[in-house]
């Protein structure tokens, strides 16, 4: 299983993605900066699209995957709707900024218990 | 080899001594036990790529200045496309480089830029949050890492791509194809003698049988691409102040 | 490359493929420096011819031909001056970044048949890609710089590059329909032979849109008229305004190399890439596909075909650059907006419909195109591998037979299909 | 022919070599002219008042659309026409030859009709839903006659609609307050109409298959009920329009019931699918039930076959497949296949307005001129007919009869109306529905190729009637013949084109020499009703029920003529204001003049209308048709049986004679008024009242249909007041005191309960909103808390589940 | 954001978005940026300094700040004899020195009610008209360069080294000439010199098609400068702008023919029409483009094509001077000799020079030094409209206004 000797597998890209998938996550849990947890989304998003991409990848597997060409498809559509979210989630920013003169979250809580 | 058993003390390090780990005990031993001709160069830039992006994703969480939390970003993304490349998957890496970190990352840092007054560019976080999120990560990690090894089908090892500098078979027809509604990639005997029979020149009625294409997914994504674009324009959208002096003449 | 080492050399295999990854990156680093040299001489001496002057006269005895290397030594003379209230990491990276950008654009980049970095099968779209983010690194130094005006400058590279993606995407896409491919070099394969097959004249839609492509490339590029991310007049020097000395010369270097680049692109995607107006080669009997003497000699005059046509269009830029003014923000977007991006979008339909209606072309004839095949029979040339598609490709890298079956596939019942 | 002569000089683009691409591009060719016009609705529906001042340009929009079509209908027609050249027997229809020679030279070479599928919608098990294409000769030429006939009329409702380029004040509406109706123009909407009604008989010529035939069927009744209803204020318009529209639901319903019949038993709506079916090639093309018929028909007796062989279905169906001829010669089948034949008649019978259902196409003239020429003379009710002969090849001697007699009945009575009719667009009208009648009959009578070269050159005629019509309403403002007269001297160009019309539905000529286009085709007519006559004496009331229709046409065609053209002016009023017509109108009536004029006509090459409609004829109904078990003893005789000296002379002489007949009784009554006609109408007074009051037959329905259903509805109405009302009254009154004794309950100890637990619900929610704390980031982390916990949980509790995966 | 060059905000409007009426529509709230454009700058003109209050692209207020090429010439004017002056004269506007010259020497003839002889008077209109070519040469070239395209610029600067040519052959010097002075010229024209004036006219008169073709009409060039800028006619009188800016917004002013007689009579016998648009178009007695239809009048494209068909004019000028100059056979006569006594009085006199109307203002309290003397100068009154025509346009179009006023620094600072 060393990636240097051994071909590359599988479970080396689900680790690689479990890591992106984490960073994203506690990128999201800390930083106050909305376009920080935008960025933390995107991470996660790109976690599990590395996931998807070796599910589905030729190489990987010696038996093609269960997933075949749906693996890099659901990655494409990943893509395009992280694109369409990033923008929605960046005029809500913008939106936000202009309400409040900041785009800390932690001061978007108008709607505490 | 990575022994389970050291994922246990690894989650509690944290996301940066694991990722420490699967980058450099992969180099090390691979460096230290493999003679040089039998490096397997497709293993060495998938750690190359690999180690980037873990890197670089790290990098976004502890940055605090937002420019560069988006640098790192573009840099993970980009490493990741290159993964994306190493998997055969050339036509979702280019698309990775493309709207991920061309688009979308523009996009992200024209909303910095808008917002890059002094006492945002780095909102500090407690210290607390920070710790609790690394425990918290730590087990996520633990927890996903313990599902990608827990299926033998996914430890087995791949497949060389051969001396041949990586040539793989091209996806992007299939991939277009699919996207259209045809699967050229799954042949089912019915469907094939049904579509010679018939049809003048064999173009319709190809959706038939086997998997389904993803046509109707296609669609529903360009109208959301469609609503989104409306959508994103509307909320960032020029508004209409009243001017004071409007204000004062309109409570007259 | 890698075949005659191991072949000849006897050299192992591991080591081969080193050697050639290293020279074909070499040769890339290579054309970009020395292009970007060149191409900064020929700047000076065509702005000179252009007013009416004479330009570099004296360095290197004649023509000044000596020029950039001076220029070259006075900027890695320089001090490197950065602002105190920079970020410096980023001030730092952010002309590495630029450089990077172009040159990883020119890995896919086929100069002749097989003379290519690595061939890859999105080839354009990665170029495209790859290009795109070129804008990053001047994004980067806008901000970075602590200035105002650099930070304007990147605010409008950044606005001005996004928007100019769409039609340059859309231009782009019209040769890819055509040719069935986005791999460049089978799309300048398809447009062998007479110049009358290459995709320019090809239809009177993907005539006009080659322009639109052109203009789009300018605006890509940040060359004049579009210059607006460096407009000296309104921001002094734009996103570069603070830096100096060799990070200052990595910008250069790479707008030089995009602008090659770009124009490179266009001769491959709409001017046959590395075929001539007349198929000399052919004429004589002679196969740019094989791998002796006569092949590489084929090849080489191709990458010189290639390479003047590239030229040409950069001369074509310097030409506009030297002559018209530079547009104003809001009408660079206009003219992206309101008449690049509907008249793409109009040629690329008109051109679709037209390769429907008549796949042959204006004139030459060509095979039936992806589109109207069965697509049984899609399904089938997929089947059979690389080779099998289309006209086939001759290629003198070593396929092995591992790297020629496709994935096994499932029928429905599970069991395996047999090739 | 232009068209045609046109498409011959396409020819040698189409060289031989190349005639398979050829034939593989009229898909495309065709496909395109058919979805131009739907583009050209599109646009209008969208952008319509935006285009020019009014929606001028909606015009030219929806003009260029339909001129495109029709010049790429012409160079589909050229594609075909080089890949099946119409060759060979030039003289064959009136200099008779020998008819084995005949028979052996075209009617053995069948041309096979391109079929496919452009895509398909839907598909599970044996339903398949898609939009496919059936182009054989008939197609193209239906689409050249289409298209040219819709381009004309096109041009001519630019200029004829003139008036809606502005505020509109209609006379006809008179509101309560008291004048008349101002409304803004509907210029652009009228061809956004014309443009969706374009495509929607293009859909019904190019269709392959049945369903794809109904959904544009449909589409076409719905395009007739806009534009009858086009000055909907008018309320005689849309009564009209909803009429139309009812009275052809009424005709679709029986073709549903066919649909269901052939899908039913024979699982496909395809039309190659059908044919094939029907009449098998290995069996010579020959008429017999199919086998899904049979086997459905004889439902029974399947069953009781399976049940001998319970538990092994291959042998049943062997078993099955083995009995199904014996079941079959025992007739069993025959009635599904004469079902499904009428049923589908029906919808014709609705759509071409053929008796009973005829009713709706006289009030349709309530549209505008130009609506009437297209849709309702040349092109939609057209659809019924060519539909009859696009699915001839299914159709049994039965259904074909039924067919015949119905096209009979309906071209007498029609006729007849016409007769005494005094507007000017009704004449014309009850003149279509009798030519459908005709039509029809000779379908019905085995002249498939007779029927359809009549449909097309009544196309033309019939169209170039309409619009010279609309020109003198235009000129005249009034539709009333009575008011007219004279109009010959300041309308030479409308009187002239329009004598050529009438010359043409006559079928005026000289006798085996040459005549108008109508001339041809309706001796043919006549000829193939004389051979069935012959053939089948019992059915001889046929063939006088032609020979008659011929005379009344000719009567009433010239009675038109000369009281609209000759004579002196009546209403001076109308005289004072009459004028010709704008160039833009008169230039289609003489396009239209000339086609009509030679139509009919073949060039030296033997190529022509009719050779290329027989050469489109659906295999196996060359020679005849025997059998029929309804109405025993029937034989269907061949078409080309009908080309016989013996019956081919007579048919030209009775046809000559009762149009000349015609002819001269309407210039004695009209011309030269030597006879009154009102003297005629005292002394058949009767019969005068019956057939001004057509036949009664809107009256009849009213009697039959509309009155039983109202008083239905009345006794209904008072059931449900008198009776049913006071029951539920009785027992809301007692509903309502139990709600008064359960109010109580409700309020002190139901009402007690739930305030309780809404209470502790609330205090329970104050405590908990402290959890709520608005913090993003937080949510984040309960939500990883969460996921982490369900996966420890899962893995806990399926542990084995996971490691052995 | 720092201020920067403490420039407190106190000066600036508090929130213009708040009370200006026409800004009503914002979309991301942003804030102001306070940037520095100058003294160090590209374009402009020199060390002038402006402040702009940009909201992203859009400027909304705009101050210049001027003095940074402040010489206390004025001051030195009450030191020095009334010739000896002369030489800071050129140093006002440096880019048409000789007009400049031509100020000083008519105001203070004016005190001294002296007229020069014929031959000077002609030689002065050829001398003074040629600057105007050169000046405009430059003002025109620069606004190329102003607008991103370079070669224009080193177009007209060929054809103004040649003008510097005949200068220098006449005068010694290629920039600071005092050549014409009180009473006269320092020196008649060397032999051969109208031979090579004319030769220049001839060859220049078709390169001004190519600027026309670079410029006038270019797309480009008439999308950046067509309805930029406007300056209305009124608001141009009000602040007191004159020459090409005036005439650039269609007041029909020129000193040539509206000036005192002592300036006027210099032009005695000379035709010329005043290059304004009157009835919606510009005297045409020469081929130009026609005026392109979304120029408003006022604007810079306006502004830019009066300095044009200046160039003509004056071109048509310097020849009919030519023919005068040489038709004269009397001497051009010596400079006047400023002794001791001089008139006392004060006299004030405008001249049109290539920038504006360029006043000269001498008291005399009868000794050979002025008691003082001052300058009225053009492109100070141009420059101070620059603040409304700059109010809610595009960053981009600060340097094309600042250019279509064409201002001279050292004018402005003295």
């Amino acid at each position: 299983m060393n990636p240097l000797v051994d071909p590359v597998g599988v479970v080396h890209y689900l680790v690689v993605g479990a890591v992106l998938f984490t960073a994203g996550i506690v990128c999201m849990a800390v930083k106050r900066n909305a376009l920080g947890v935008l960025m933390g989304i995107e991470l996660v998003l790109n976690g599990a699209n590395v996931n998807f991409v070796a599910f589905g990848s030729p190489v990987l597997r010696a038996d093609a995957g269960p997933l075949a060409i749906d693996g890099p498809v659901i990655a494409l559509f990943v893509i395009v709707l992280a694109a369409a979210e990033a923008a929605v989630a960046l005029a809500i920013t913008l939106n936000f900024y202009n309400n409040h003169s900041t785009v800390d979250v932690d001061r978007a809580d108008e709607l505490k218990g | 080899m990575m022994p389970s058993t050291l994922l246990g003390p690894a989650s509690l390090l944290g996301p940066t001594s694991l990722l420490g780990f699967v980058a450099g005990g992969g180099t090390a031993c691979g460096f230290a036990m493999v003679p040089l001709a039998a490096v397997n160069w497709h293993g060495l830039f998938f750690l190359a790529f690999a180690v980037v992006a873990c890197v670089m994703a790290v990098a976004v969480v502890l940055a605090d200045n937002v420019v560069r939390m988006a640098f790192y970003l573009v840099l993970s993304l980009g490493a990741t496309a290159g993964l994306f490349f190493l998997a055969g998957a050339e036509f979702v890496g280019a698309m990775q480089l493309m709207i991920y970190v061309g688009g979308t990352l523009v996009l992200l840092v024209f909303g910095v830029m808008l917002t890059a007054q002094a006492p945002f560019v780095s909102i500090k976080t407690a210290t607390g949050d920070r710790v609790l999120a690394g425990i918290v990560a730590a087990s996520l990690l633990a927890v996903l890492l313990q599902a990608a090894f827990s299926v033998h089908a996914w430890r087995e090892p791949g497949r060389f791509p051969g001396d041949t500098g990586g040539v793989v078979e091209p996806m992007s027809t299939p991939l277009g194809m699919a996207l259209v509604g045809v699967r050229v990639d799954d042949p089912s005997p019915g469907l094939a003698q049904e579509n010679g029979g018939g049809n003048g020149d064999g173009s319709g009625g190809a959706a038939a049988g086997g998997r389904s294409g993803y046509l109707l997914p296609f669609e529903i994504v360009s109208v959301h691409l469609l609503v989104v674009l409306v959508g994103a324009a509307y909320l960032a959208r020029a508004k209409r102040r009243r001017s004071s002096r409007e204000l004062s003449e309109a409570a007259r | 490359m890698a075949s005659f080492l191991i072949n000849t050399l006897g050299l192992p295999a591991w080591l081969a493929w080193t050697i050639t990854a290293t020279v074909s990156a070499a040769l890339i680093l290579n054309v970009m420096a020395v292009g970007a040299l060149v191409f900064i001489w020929a700047e000076r001496k065509i702005a000179a011819r252009i007013q009416d002057r004479l330009g570099p006269t004296r360095t290197g005895g004649k023509f000044g031909w000596l020029q950039s290397v001076a220029d070259g030594i006075k900027l890695l003379a320089k001090e490197d001056l950065m602002p105190e209230g920079a970020d410096g990491l980023l001030f730092r990276i952010a002309p590495y970044v630029s450089f990077c950008a172009s040159f990883a654009a020119f890995i896919a980049l086929p100069f002749a048949f097989d003379f290519v970095g690595q061939r890859l099968n999105v080839g354009v779209f990665y170029v495209v890609a790859v290009l795109g983010l070129e804008v990053f690194g001047v994004i980067l130094a806008g901000y970075a710089s602590a200035s105002k005006w650099s930070l304007f400058g990147a605010m409008r590279e950044a606005a001005q590059v996004v928007s100019y993606e769409v039609p340059l995407g859309m231009c782009v896409v019209v040769p890819v329909m055509l040719a069935g491919s986005m791999d460049l070099v089978t799309i300048a394969e398809k447009q062998a032979g007479w110049f009358t097959n290459w995709y320019l004249f090809h239809d009177p839609f993907t005539f006009v849109i080659f322009w639109v492509y052109f203009t789009c490339a300018v605006a890509s590029v940040n060359r004049a008229p579009f210059d607006l991310a460096e407009a000296e007049s309104e921001l002094v020097a734009g996103f570069h305004t603070e830096y100096s000395g060799l990070r200052w010369s990595f910008f250069f270097m790479a707008e030089y190399g995009s602008m090659f680049l770009v124009s490179a692109l266009a001769s491959v995607l709409f001017l046959g890439g590395w075929n001539g107006p007349v198929p000399i080669a052919s004429l004589l009997g002679l196969s740019e596909g094989t791998g002796d003497t006569a092949g590489y000699l084929v090849r080489l005059v191709g990458c010189l075909n290639l390479i003047l046509k590239s030229t040409l269009g950069v001369v074509v830029m310097m030409w506009v650059r030297w002559t018209l003014p530079r547009l104003r923000i809001d009408q660079v977007m206009t003219t992206c907006l309101k008449y690049c991006t509907p008249i793409a979008a109009v040629m690329f339909a008109g051109a679709m419909l037209w390769s429907f209606f008549l796949p042959g072309g204006l004139v030459g004839i060509a095979g039936r195109r992806i589109l109207s095949r069965p697509a049984g029979e899609i399904r089938e040339g997929w089947l059979k591998g690389p080779g099998g598609r289309g006209r086939d490709v001759v290629s003198s890298r070593p396929i092995t037979e591992a790297a020629m079956m496709p994935a096994p596939l499932h029928s429905d019942d599970g069991r395996r299909v047999s090739r | 022919m232009a068209p045609i002569l046109l498409a011959d000089a396409l020819l040698p683009l189409a060289t031989a070599d190349v005639s398979d691409a050829a034939v593989a591009s009229l898909p495309k060719l065709l496909g395109l002219a058919w979805l131009l016009p739907l583009a050209s609705f599109v646009a209008i529906l969208f952008f319509g008042p935006r285009m020019g001042p009014h929606g001028r340009n909606a015009a030219w929009l929806a003009t260029a659309a339909i001129v495109a079509s029709f010049v790429l209908s012409l160079a589909a027609a050229g594609t075909w026409l080089g890949a099946h050249p119409v060759v060979g027997h030039a003289a064959e229809s009136h200099a008779a030859e020998s008819q084995a020679a005949e028979s052996q030279g075209h009617h053995a070479e069948a041309v096979p009709a391109s079929t496919g599928d452009w895509y398909t919608l839907y598909e599970a098990g044996r339903l398949k839903l898609s939009l496919g294409w059936y182009i054989d000769g008939l197609t193209v030429l239906m689409f050249v006659v289409v298209t040219f006939i819709a381009s004309c009329i096109h041009v001519y409702a630019t200029g004829y609609m003139h008036d809606e380029l502005h505020e509109v004040t209609d006379h006809d509406v008179h509101l309560a307050a008291g004048g008349h109706l101002h409304r803004p123009g509907r210029f652009h909407r009228f061809f956004q109409a014309l443009s969706l009604f374009c495509f929607s008989m293009l859909g019904i010529v190019i269709a392959g298959n049945l369903a794809m035939v109904f959904v544009f069927w449909e589409l076409v009744g719905i395009c007739s009920w806009f534009l009858i209803g086009f000055y909907y204020e008018r309320k005689t318009a849309s009564t009209a329009a909803n009429k139309a529209f009812i009275v052809n639901r009424v005709g679709d319903f029986g073709m549903l019931i066919g649909l269901m019949a052939l899908w039913g038993a024979l699982g496909t709506l395809d039309f190659g699918r059908l044919f094939e079916l029907v009449r098998p090639a290995a069996d010579g093309h020959s008429l017999r039930v199919p086998d899904g018929m049979v086997e459905f028909a004889a439902v029974d007796k399947v069953a009781a076959v399976a049940g001998t062989h319970a538990g092994s279905p291959e042998a049943a169906a062997s078993e099955v497949a083995g009995r199904i001829d014996g079941w079959r010669a025992e007739g069993i089948g025959r009635w599904l296949l004469f079902i499904a034949g009428v049923g589908i008649f029906c919808g014709c019978v609705g759509k071409s307005a053929q008796f009973p259902l005829f009713v709706w196409l006289p009030d349709a003239m309530e549209g505008p001129t130009p609506v009437s020429a297209l849709v309702h003379s040349a092109t939609m009710v057209a659809a019924g007919v060519y539909l009859v002969g696009r699915f001839y090849p299914v159709l049994s001697p039965d259904v074909l009869l039924v067919i015949a007699y119905v096209g009979a009945i309906t071209l007498f009575i029609a006729a007849t109306i016409a007769l005494v009719a005094n507007d000017i667009k009704r004449v014309l009208a009850y003149s279509t529905v009798s030519q459908l009648g005709y039509m029809m009959l000779s379908l019905g009578v085995g002249g498939w190729v007779a029927g359809l070269f009549h449909l097309v050159t009544h196309a033309f005629f019939k169209s170039l009637l309409f619009l010279c019509s609309g020109s003198v309403i235009h000129a005249c403002h009034t539709n009333d013949m009575r008011k007219m007269g004279g109009l010959a001297k300041v309308m030479p160009w409308t009187a002239g084109t329009m004598l050529v019309g009438c010359l043409a539905i006559i079928g005026a000529g000289i006798p085996f020499v040459v005549g108008l286009s109508g001339y041809y085709s309706k001796d043919a007519i006549l000829a193939q009703a004389l051979s069935f006559a012959q053939v089948n004496p019992r059915h001889s009331i046929l063939f006088f029920a032609v020979a008659g229709g011929a005379f009344l046409t000719a009567f009433y065609m010239f009675r038109l003529w000369f009281m609209t053209f000759a004579g002196s002016p009546r209403d001076h009023h109308v005289a004072e204001h009459a004028h010709e017509s704008p160039a833009v109108m008169v230039a289609p009536l003489v396009a239209l003049a000339v086609l009509s004029v030679v139509a009919g006509w073949k060039l030296p090459g033997g190529f022509g209308i009719e050779p290329l409609i027989e050469q489109a004829r659906p295999a196996g109904t060359a020679d005849g048709i025997d059998g029929g078990f309804l109405f025993g003893g029937l034989k269907i005789p061949a078409e080309h049986d009908s080309h016989a000296p013996a019956i081919h002379a007579t048919a030209t002489m009775t046809a000559f004679t009762t149009a000349a007949g015609g002819v001269l009784l309407a210039a004695v009554m009209y011309l030269w008024r030597i006879v009154s006609p009102f003297v005629v109408a005292a002394v058949f007074r009767p019969v005068y009242k019956f057939l001004a009051g057509r036949w009664y037959f809107d009256e009849l329905y009213d009697a039959i249909f509309v009155r039983p259903a109202k008083g239905i509805a009345a006794v209904a109405s008072a059931t449900d007041r008198g009776f049913i009302d006071r029951i539920i009254d009785g027992i809301a009154w007692s509903a309502k005191k139990l709600a008064g004794i359960d109010a109580w309950f409700d309020r002190t100890i139901v009402d007690g309960l739930v305030n309780a637990t809404a209470n502790a619900t609330w205090n329970a929610g104050l405590k908990l909103r402290g959890i709520q704390t608005g913090r993003l980031r937080q949510y984040v982390m309960f939500i990883v808390v969460g996921t982490v916990a369900i996966f420890v949980l899962a893995t806990l509790l399926f542990r084995s589940g996971v490691a052995a995966g | 954001m720092d201020e920067p060059g403490g420039i407190s905000r106190g000066s600036l409007l508090e929130d213009p978005r708040l009370d200006d009426q026409r800004i009503i529509e914002f979309d991301v709230r942003t804030d102001e940026m306070l940037v520095n454009m100058g003294p160090q700058h590209p374009s402009t003109h020199g060390v002038l300094r402006l402040v702009l209050r940009t909201d992203g692209e859009i400027v909304s207020e705009v101050e210049p700040h001027i003095g940074y090429l402040h010489r206390c010439a004025e001051k030195i004017g009450e030191n020095l004899t009334h010739r000896q002056w002369i030489p800071y004269t050129d140093r006002m506007d440096y880019l048409a020195a000789m007009n400049m010259n031509l100020g000083w020497a008519l105001a203070v003839e004016k005190l001294m009610r002296h007229r020069v002889s014929e031959r000077a008077r002609h030689l002065r209109v050829l001398i003074a008209e040629l600057g105007r070519i050169s000046s405009h040469l430059v003002g025109m070239g620069a606004y190329g360069l102003d607008l991103g395209t370079f070669s224009p610029f080193l177009y007209a600067f060929r054809e103004r080294e040649k003008i510097l040519d005949l200068f220098e052959e006449a005068c010694g010097a290629r920039l600071t000439y005092s050549y014409i002075t009180v009473g006269g010229l320092t020196a008649d024209l060397p032999p051969g010199w109208l031979l090579k004036c004319e030769q220049f006219l001839d060859q220049f008169e078709p390169v001004i098609q190519e600027y026309h073709a670079l410029l006038t009409t270019n797309a480009i060039f008439v999308k950046r400068t067509a309805g930029i800028g406007v300056l209305p006619r009124e608001m141009a009188i009000d602040y007191g702008c004159s020459g090409p800016v005036l005439r650039g917004s269609g007041v029909d002013q020129d000193m040539r023919r509206d000036g005192e007689s002592i300036y006027t009579a210099m032009y005695d016998g000379y035709a010329f029409e005043v290059a304004v648009m009157k009835n919606g178009h510009y005297p045409r007695d020469h081929a130009y483009p026609p005026v392109p239809s979304d120029a408003v009048l006022g604007d810079c494209w306006h502004r830019f094509f009066v300095r044009m068909l200046e160039v003509v004019q004056s071109m048509d000028l310097v020849r009919q001077a030519i023919d005068r100059y040489s038709a004269c056979k009397e001497p051009l006569g010596e400079p006047l000799k400023l002794t001791e006594k001089m008139p006392a009085g004060d006299a004030y006199l405008e001249t049109e020079c290539p920038k504006g109307q360029m006043g000269f203002y001498v008291v005399s309290d009868g000794t050979a030094i002025p008691w003082r003397a001052r300058a009225r100068s053009s492109s100070f009154s141009n420059l101070s409209v620059l603040s409304e025509l700059c109010r809610g346009c595009l960053i981009a179009d600060v340097p094309a206004i600042v250019g279509s006023l064409d201002i001279v620094m050292g004018e402005i600072d003295r």
